[in-house]
């Protein structure tokens, strides 16, 4: 892997370059106690002082709220106009730490299985992820137990180590090279660091491999009942997790024209699965719960060979109530 | 060529007091803004503050609600309970921001045809000066529209 | 070539029968000439209709493989998007995107006799094998429908169950729960599993294929057994909420199988594998 | 604490009751925890860090239906708890109520009636931060009143926390959920968020408690509280305290005071 250093004027210069030469930049901006993924205008106004944002940044490739393709009626017949990939600009996302670019996968898997999910590829396709390494990290981190570390150079295209001048600059990607190409004048050599000097040290919570084995076999469990029993069945933790991706369909409509969107969904939801004639199969929150860790601990392993969770603990921090979700998988690898 | 703006005024309306009073007003021949559009409720107890809402979600610059004097009500209170979720409704809004000067209340009879004339032009010629409420209809669109928008803002000058 | 997959084809809709009180049959034919004359799919695949302007709705494909040049679908009005749907005349445009799903297994039951046990508006999806097996008749040994509705007015596809009953290659028997007949009424009263005893089909070298309402599969399947049909032998469709088709949005899944997907065929082995979320 | 945890105890010693809602050490704070035996009830804490609203769960059926429930409650919980004794969502007998003042002082409340004595005569907690922020909102223009409230609620991602953090949100198909018609984007944008935020609080009018739990639910920050906590200083001043005849939208008087009906 090819290294490089940048110093912390140049890293400004830089982004404002790249903005200049037309890149939507998302990046973390602080306001008030919260940090949160923004579309800036210039690298003054990013913050990178945070442990973790609220939210992830897969908004950037699956947004909230996305048009699908648009209609017009006309007297009963009917013109559609298509999803227009080229219309998605090309974007840098800026800041974001191991255990979110490592979200991209999961998100990938499931939007690419089988059949490829266009909005999200356009999306994917014009987007280069600038991560950084964390220095420092909570206790409701855990991306050590799940295979990543504060380090962790999967899923990002160019991954940046503060050190104490400037940042180490790692290119993971032809995607990354490219950009560090285009502007190698703000680049200097090597720096001949060890990395780990610098990251944040997290030790790890759970066994993976036990929670792995226990888990898929724990459909009838008692545990989620126990587990579930604060949860209050709201969206929090879908909306802000990094590897969520379950989505609704829904008809934006003004007359006889309108969008068909896709927006964020969440299987905490009471009613997420419910038929018309009123039989649901997920009927209570303990049931949902099992749904949400089994799909991301045991049914996208085996599906989709990836793991729905990079550890970044927002669920945690986001939640209400306190469900702790380290907590929960230490509790179901102890069992 | 008349470039003056045309408010459109969406007034929601009791069947038997405002609706019977607006009719009078017609009868009687007296003129009155065409840029109203009335929608005839049984009650105003039946008007929903949603109707409202989506009025102005979907164009509408000013509205009227209007229905039958305290004591009045067809259905003896519905006005009452209506006079309720207003003074809390229009308090809600005034403090979202939302222009609650767009919303005209009235208790218009059925024998007041001449105050239903008046109310309309009035209201007619206050959004005309406020101009259309296109704040609250920007509002409507989503993000991903929004963030691309943004995006072309962004072209910094050097 | 449409690389969207959540954009619909646009199907023209060629003919409406009103089925039952609350049920249509749709006949669509598909706009594109290049899709007409490829598409393809198999007994048993769902698709997405569209109502543009409310939403997509999920319905089996009604209509045999073996018949080409169109697709047929069949439902009741219930929702937002099927009384959407119900408003369409013909000669208007909707949307369909599929075939989604996978398929009755009609290669393996070669030489087999089949039993098909459907309730209510559960016929659609048979229907479209019993056509596909109807057509290839050759294939299939001894044949036979029992169809329950709640009333005489329920029974859907009244004009194909009176040809099937003339049909001297079938055995149809029909049935509607007691209370549910007409004066003249010839067929049989009662629920579907009672009635499926009386008939006392013989497991041997047959199939056996159940559609309906849970509360059918459920008292359908002990007398199955009771008949001798061992598991392997038995198979039905699960139905659950859905918005894409394509095992993305995350509705429903049963355990790590997705009905979208591994669905909407199961065999009742497969069935008895999956965990009690469906 | 020991004061509670004995209680609880000799209520589950005493075989009063099958399940305590009360709180339990958590992350960084005390959550709520639901004691099941004397050995649990040990685990039980209440204090200051304690946030959100307990009552929401005795409209949770899974959780308590046919149970013998007790619950540790704040002078918010109270007030919400007397709201759902209004609306018929509670079994007295069913309830064992432990009121838990800002003193810290225990009692056991026997029904809607002792609660309504308690509230009258106790006023509610202080809420400086709240009355100061509220007070700056209305300070205001309505332009930047706009401006405010369409900047923080076009964060809002719709998780519905808000919802479902609040007690008196116990419908089991909401206003968001219908869809013939849809009142309401199920998609989150500002004007939806908007439309859904001003139909919450509506339908809060009178029966909110003003514990301010939507707003400490928010995984995005955003004050929602202070919509509720304003809407409960418009029906105080609009309609005094509590109402014995129902709620306030579903009760008028015909002197009714308003200054805006033409």
């Amino acid at each position: 892997m090819e290294k490089k250093h940048i110093s912390q004027d140049s890293l400004k210069v830089w982004l404002n370059k790249m903005g200049n030469d037309g890149q939507r930049i998302f990046a973390p901006v602080s306001k008030g106690d919260k940090t949160d993924f923004k579309y800036i205008t210039s690298a003054d106004e990013i913050s990178l002082d945070h442990i973790q944002t609220t939210q992830s940044a897969k908004a950037v490739a699956f947004p909230r709220t996305e048009k699908l393709f648009s209609f017009e009626k006309n007297k009963g017949d009917v013109q559609l106009t298509d999803f227009d990939a080229e219309s998605v600009p090309y974007t840098v996302v800026f800041g974001i730490h191991p255990c979110d670019a490592a979200g991209f996968r999961p998100l990938s898997g499931i939007f690419n299985w089988d059949t490829k999910d266009k909005p999200f590829n356009a999306h994917i396709d014009r987007t280069t992820l600038i991560s950084m390494s964390c220095t420092q990290c909570d206790d409701y981190c855990f991306c050590t137990s799940v295979n990543g570390s504060p380090g962790n150079t999967e899923g990002s295209d160019i991954l940046l180590t503060p050190i104490t001048d400037g940042y180490l600059v790692e290119i993971v990607t032809e995607k990354g090279k490219n950009l560090v190409d285009k502007y190698i004048d703000l680049f200097g050599a090597d720096p001949n660091i060890n990395k780990d000097d610098f990251l944040a040290k997290l030790p790890v919570k759970f066994n993976l491999e036990e929670l792995n084995t226990k888990i898929s076999h724990m459909f009838e469990s008692e545990v989620w009942k126990q587990q579930s029993e604060r949860c209050i069945g709201c969206g929090a933790c879908a909306f802000v997790c990094p590897t969520c991706a379950c989505f609704d369909i829904q008809e934006d409509t003004k007359g006889n024209s309108g969008n068909r969107l896709r927006c964020w969904d969440s299987c905490g939801f009471s009613l997420f699965t419910i038929h018309t004639s009123g039989h649901n199969p997920r009927e209570i929150q303990s049931q949902r719960w099992r749904q949400r860790l089994l799909h991301k601990f045991s049914y996208m392993p085996e599906r989709l060979s990836v793991r729905g969770c990079t550890g970044c603990g927002r669920c945690s921090r986001a939640c209400p109530v306190d469900m702790n979700l380290s907590e929960h998988l230490t509790g179901i690898a102890e069992l | 060529m008349n470039n003056e703006f045309e408010p459109k005024i969406v007034a929601f309306v009791c069947n038997w007091c405002t609706y019977a009073g607006a009719d009078l007003t017609g009868t009687s021949r007296i003129k009155y803004a065409s840029n109203v559009k009335i929608v005839r409720f049984p009650c105003t107890g039946r008007i929903d503050f949603m109707l409202l809402l989506k009025a102005f979600a979907n164009g509408s610059d000013g509205i009227i609600v209007s229905g039958c004097h305290p004591n009045d009500c067809h259905y003896t209170s519905g006005n009452f309970h209506a006079r309720r979720r207003w003074i809390l409704f229009r308090s809600l809004l005034d403090f979202m921001g939302i222009d609650v000067n767009r919303i005209r209340f009235a208790w218009v009879s059925a024998a007041e045809g001449a105050k239903w004339a008046d109310i309309v032009n009035d209201t007619v010629s206050t959004i005309r000066e406020m101009g259309p409420y296109t704040e609250y209809r920007k509002a409507a669109s989503f993000l991903a529209e929004n963030e691309v928008e943004l995006a072309k803002e962004m072209e910094v000058p050097q | 070539m449409n690389d969207n997959i959540y954009l619909p084809h646009l199907v023209t809709i060629e003919k409406i029968t009103q089925e039952a009180p609350g049920v249509k049959t749709f006949r669509l034919k598909f706009k594109d000439e290049e899709t007409a004359k490829n598409f393809e799919f198999k007994a048993g695949q769902f698709g997405e209709y569209s109502a543009f302007g409310e939403g997509e709705c999920t319905f089996c494909i009604a209509s045999s493989p073996t018949r080409k040049g169109y697709i047929e679908c069949t439902f009741r009005e219930a929702g937002k998007v099927t009384s959407a749907l119900a408003k369409l005349e013909e000669g208007q445009t909707m949307g369909f995107r599929g075939p989604f799903g996978n398929t009755f297994p009609l290669d393996e039951w070669k030489g087999k006799n089949l039993v098909f046990i459907a309730g209510g508006i559960a016929l659609p999806p048979m229907r479209c094998v019993i056509w596909n097996v109807l057509d290839t008749r050759e294939n299939f040994n001894n044949i036979s429908i029992l169809y329950g509705a709640k009333s005489v007015a329920d029974l859907v596809y009244k004009h194909e169950l009176k040809e099937w009953e003339e049909r001297s290659d079938v055995n149809l028997v029909t049935t509607v729960d007691p209370g549910g007949e007409t004066p003249d009424w010839k067929g049989e009263i009662g629920f579907v599993p009672s009635v499926l005893e009386k008939m006392n089909p013989s497991p041997k070298n047959t199939i056996a294929i159940v559609c309906g309402p849970p509360v059918m599969i459920k008292f359908t399947f002990p007398v199955l057994d009771k008949l001798g049909f061992q598991p392997e032998n038995i198979y039905t469709t699960l139905e659950n909420r859905m918005k894409c088709g394509v095992g993305k949005c995350g509705r429903c899944n049963v355990g790590s199988q997705y009905v979208c997907k591994d669905g909407p065929v199961f065999s009742r082995v497969q069935l008895e594998a999956l965990p009690a979320e469906y | 604490m020991s004061e509670l945890i004995n209680k609880v105890k000799e209520l589950f010693d005493k075989e009063a009751i099958d399940l305590f809602i009360g709180y339990e050490e958590g992350s960084r704070r005390p959550r709520p925890f639901f004691a099941k035996n004397a050995t649990d009830a040990t685990k039980l804490v209440f204090d200051d860090r304690c946030q959100g609203n307990l009552a929401v769960y005795l409209t949770r059926k899974d959780l308590v239906r046919g149970k013998r429930v007790g619950i540790s409650a704040s002078y918010y919980a109270l007030k919400s708890i007397s709201q759902l004794f209004n609306e018929n969502q509670l079994n007295k007998d069913l309830l064992t109520i432990i009121g838990i003042g800002s003193d810290g002082n225990l009692s056991v409340f026997e029904g809607q009636e002792q609660i309504k004595a308690y509230l009258k005569e106790t006023p509610p907690p202080a809420k400086p931060e709240d009355d100061e922020l509220v007070s700056k909102i209305n300070a205001m223009s309505p332009a930047e009143r706009w401006e405010f409230w369409t900047d923080e609620l076009s964060k809002c991602f719709k998780c519905y926390a808000c919802r479902a953090a609040c007690p008196m949100c116990y419908c089991t198909k909401c206003i968001v959920e219908v869809n013939r018609p849809q009142w309401i984007q199920p998609w989150a944008s500002t004007l939806g968020n908007m439309e859904w935020q001003i139909n919450r609080v509506m339908h809060m009018a009178g029966r909110c408690s003003d514990c301010g739990s939507c707003g400490t639910a928010c995984p995005l920050g955003i004050p929602i509280h202070l919509l509720t906590h304003k809407m409960k200083e418009s029906v105080l001043a609009n309609f005094g305290g509590d109402d014995e005849r129902g709620n306030v939208l579903s009760t008028f008087k015909p002197e009714d005071q308003e200054s805006f009906i033409l």
